[in-house]
């Protein structure tokens, strides 16, 4: 395992500690692994986390414009509900505080078990579950679908309206509309190796790459040749296009990467995206290319689109200054 | 019967089990989730090891609420809320008593049973912990009913664990993440089952009467 | 090889496509693989450049307070005269041309007979030479040292002085000052593969990293086995240190990844870099983590380090709006 | 002697020894580079390969100067600029003739290492592709002197590239991308002295008495 690390069991910690360090407006609550922001602001916190290794998230979104704080949990496990309260006392400015969770049993396990502590402390809570990829069929009766980097998205659109003073159910419902109009699908071409383990969670033929694989490397919805970009842009544009109905519509996209991947591959990819949704109709308000929510060092990546309307494309469009998104 | 003592012991030599194992629980949960089981039981259990002189100062009671903090607050992810949640409503159930026999370690087992299924919103048949820890206490409960002698109790106890276990293998997946996939697992032993297993299995070693 | 791309030989003009869909500010001119800015301002231009694979650099550091346009060539290989001659052009308001290049061979000559091709045109155009690698031994009569991630601090640098109004021979000292004070060591711990050659260009053994490596894969000064995080800072560091005293300075600080290490490994690098400067009494005013200069999806890192005074300072946070530094 | 078509094959034929020697090429590079110098060169001849109408449709003066821009622009890196301008150089040289003779390819090559030389600020003895190019053209030189005949010079050329090829195994690099490394590539051949002697085998070879 070739990793830039100490010991497996503290990168977290070290992790948290080097952003600190690296970003002034950030404060970082050591042993209950919270990041949250120097200055803080009368207005509805906003609380997002969840198992570590998808680096800039959620951290990195950590500011002006999106989260208060962001609660972080060993690699690939949702953080302890301690942790989380912790995270919800910093965000509280008296206003309430929602939480973005994304929807993994484990996530939500723990999250909704700190709403009812930080409930029981007299702080106003709410949370909302984002469930954007279309790889993972929705079903009532199950889990139903993993929240990735969609949640992004969601973090940007809920922080403006917190920042302009919306009140918790304001955010709440700005949140529930982004997340209701948000879809993504990503695809792995190689695994990633938790610290602790110490080797590839799985494994891949030399051209072979996984449609559908998750942010933790669970397994996709079936395994393919090598793509080329283009064929690659059709196969998970397919998908999302055909949960939900963007054309005519104007969107906002995120060529997003896994951690592995060179952005060079990630404009390529972008250039055949935006080529397919324009003979399809669908016009691109803003692009989004980077790794904003990553799977460790995995090769791959995922699309995102989010349908907007102008009260969505304001709230997108309003400042933030977070190290890993500013504008 | 077991004590405090016991009951620490116990929870080291599960650590030992957990060690011997990782990387088949690790692959199990690589397989059909993020890979990561392993490495959290691991995290748990190496901490409540580290803390045994504080855990032994408490009360029994105590001691179960402190490991259920720590497991929760340590690991995180499913199995620490889970374990956690587990550990806290069992505590509730020991009351003032210091020293667990048979029918103790029913009614913890029970409250531990409740509080997983409570916290997970999941049931038996869902592929997860909790089928090998329903079947346990289901065969449990018979023996005790009809009367049998505490080791034939646990040794009913025991193979409910081991049946429920690998009960899951056939199982499609209803909660976590192995109902991400398009078989949502069927054909791969569930991870969280598998150590919920060692730790039944163990249980039913350390009280065996031999060891009071 | 695992990829996304379409063909090998169209990587360079796809990606540049790719980031003009992406981003609104940028135009992409076809054929001569030129990104430049399209809102164009009555300053002194500042153009830099050189092969393609190490994105974000350069095109993604075109726009407001850094560069011009940006000239790419092939993957690894220096863009040619023609090229960059049509860079010069479209930065050009009358004010004159600053070239930023990195000290390789090809870069040199291709600048250089852009810039004697432009001057016959009657533009005004002088250059700068990035030598900030370390690794490498400086001596007068070899090519000397490579240009690298510091690169990327020098735009910053001469962008705000040119965006500031300053006169071509104010923006070129404004850029050699930069040089004289950056400072950068890098180690590769994967290689990386040539879309047209299609196996990586060496090999390191599983246990091995390789200190000094250049960010086109060129050997480094030697391997070693991995290192910790907190090894791997001292090691770099040393070097940086040992070529120029940076002790009772305020410094500029970048931690940069070569592509394929995740976000989360460059913050605890960073943790370890910032303790050990503190405790040479070094303060860092300002630091910089990410992917700002890298190598395809190699594996690996480099350290740059800018000794600032009152006007550096004021420069390095100017304003900037670019894709890949904004603030 | 040598047609504008003549030399027109002989591009094809250089580029299909490339296309022979990817591997060896890229290793070279690898080795003491940035492992892209036969992408480089395919590249160029690939295009020089698919210009052929245009070129054949020039004066061999301007064919040359064509030769030279195509490259250069095709190609970028420390090749392109070199043999664009190498090429351009070349074509001054040519005046109005249209058939290169052994005495007019002397003039070529002494034009083309003057370019190399200024534009790369290099010399004879510094590892790069002038090695291969400056023994070429001494051997041919003085078997011109000597007398010899056309066949006879020709060999001595091709024996002269050889020669200054193998000899960059021996050299330290001061110049290009070999001289980053801490022994400077000594042990190594140099990739674009290889590329460089190819050329000048087979310009040999198509300057043969037979291929008149
Ligand atoms: N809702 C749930 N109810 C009961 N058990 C669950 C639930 N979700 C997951 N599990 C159990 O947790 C195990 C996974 O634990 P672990 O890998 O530590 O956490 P995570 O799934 O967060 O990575 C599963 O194998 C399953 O037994
Ligand atoms: N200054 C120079 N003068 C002459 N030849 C040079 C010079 N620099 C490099 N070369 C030649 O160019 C070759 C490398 O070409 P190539 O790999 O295509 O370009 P790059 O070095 O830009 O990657 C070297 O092997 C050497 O023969
Ligand atoms: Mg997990
Ligand atoms: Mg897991
Ligand atoms: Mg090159
Ligand atoms: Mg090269």
């Amino acid at each position: 395992m070739k990793k830039i690390i100490n010991s497996p069991d503290k990168v977290v910690s070290e992790m948290l500690e080097g952003m600190e360090k690296a970003h002034r407006n950030l404060v970082y609550i050591r042993e209950l692994e919270v990041i949250t922001r120097r200055e803080k602001s009368e207005k509805v916190g906003l609380v997002s986390g969840g198992g570590s290794g998808h680096e800039p998230s959620h951290a990195g979104y950590v500011g002006k414009g999106m989260l208060d704080s962001a609660v972080a949990g060993n690699v690939f496990a949702s953080p302890s509900p301690d942790r989380i309260l912790k995270g919800i006392e910093e965000a509280n400015s008296g206003k309430g505080v929602l939480l973005v969770i994304k929807n993994y049993s484990g996530d939500i396990m723990n999250f909704e078990m700190a709403k009812d502590l930080a409930m029981m402390d007299g702080i106003e809570v709410d949370s909302v579950v984002v469930r954007d990829d279309v790889a993972v069929p929705d079903s009532t009766y199950s889990t139903g679908r993993r929240g990735i980097a969609g949640t992004v998205f969601v973090h940007k659109i809920a922080g403006a309206r917190a920042e302009a003073g919306g009140t918790l159910p304001e955010v709440k419902a700005a949140a529930e509309k982004a997340i209701s109009r948000i879809r993504s699908m990503g695809m792995a071409m190689t695994p990633c190796t938790l610290p602790g383990v110490g080797k590839p969670g799985f494994s891949l033929a030399d051209d072979e790459i996984e449609i559908g694989m998750g942010i933790h490397g669970e397994p996709g919805v079936n395994r393919s040749h090598i793509l080329s970009a283009a064929e690659l842009a059709e196969v998970l544009l397919e998908k999302i296009l055909a949960d939900y109905d963007y054309s005519g519509k104007e969107v906002a996209l995120m060529v997003n990467g896994l951690g592995g991947t060179p952005l060079m591959e990630l404009y390529i990819l972008n250039n055949e995206v935006e080529r397919i949704l324009s003979e399809k109709g669908i016009k691109v308000y803003r692009t989004f290319v980077g790794n904003f929510m990553t799977s460790l060092e995995m090769s791959g990546c995922s699309l995102t689109l989010m349908d907007l309307d102008d009260e969505l494309k304001e709230l997108l469009d309003a400042p933030c200054d977070t190290p890993a998104l500013k504008g | 019967m077991m004590t405090k003592k016991d009951y620490l012991d116990y929870i080291e030599l599960v650590t030992k089990k957990l060690e011997e194992n990782r990387d088949y629980v690790t692959d199990l949960d690589a397989a059909t989730g993020d890979g990561d089981h392993w490495v959290n039981m691991n995290m748990g259990f190496q901490k409540l090891v580290a803390s045994r002189e504080i855990l032994e100062a408490l009360s029994l009671k105590d001691m179960f609420k402190k490991i259920g903090m720590l497991i929760m607050s340590t690991v995180g992810g499913s199995s620490g809320v889970l374990y956690g949640s587990a550990y806290i409503k069992a505590s509730q159930a020991i009351g003032d008593k210091e020293v667990i026999d048979v029918p103790l370690l029913h009614t913890i087992l029970e409250a531990k049973l409740t509080a997983i299924m409570e916290r997970g919103n999941a049931k038996p048949g869902y592929k997860t912990m909790i089928d090998p820890l329903y079947t346990a206490i289901v065969r449990m409960k018979a023996g005790m009913e009809a009367g049998m002698d505490d080791a034939s109790v646990l040794s009913e106890m025991k193979r409910g664990a081991v049946e429920g276990m690998e009960a899951t293998k056939g199982m499609e997946a209803v909660k976590g993440r192995a109902t991400y996939q398009t078989n949502k697992g069927v054909g791969c032993l569930d991870p969280g089952a598998v150590t919920m297993c060692y730790q039944l299995e163990l249980l039913s070693d350390c009280m065996k009467p031999g060891k009071d």
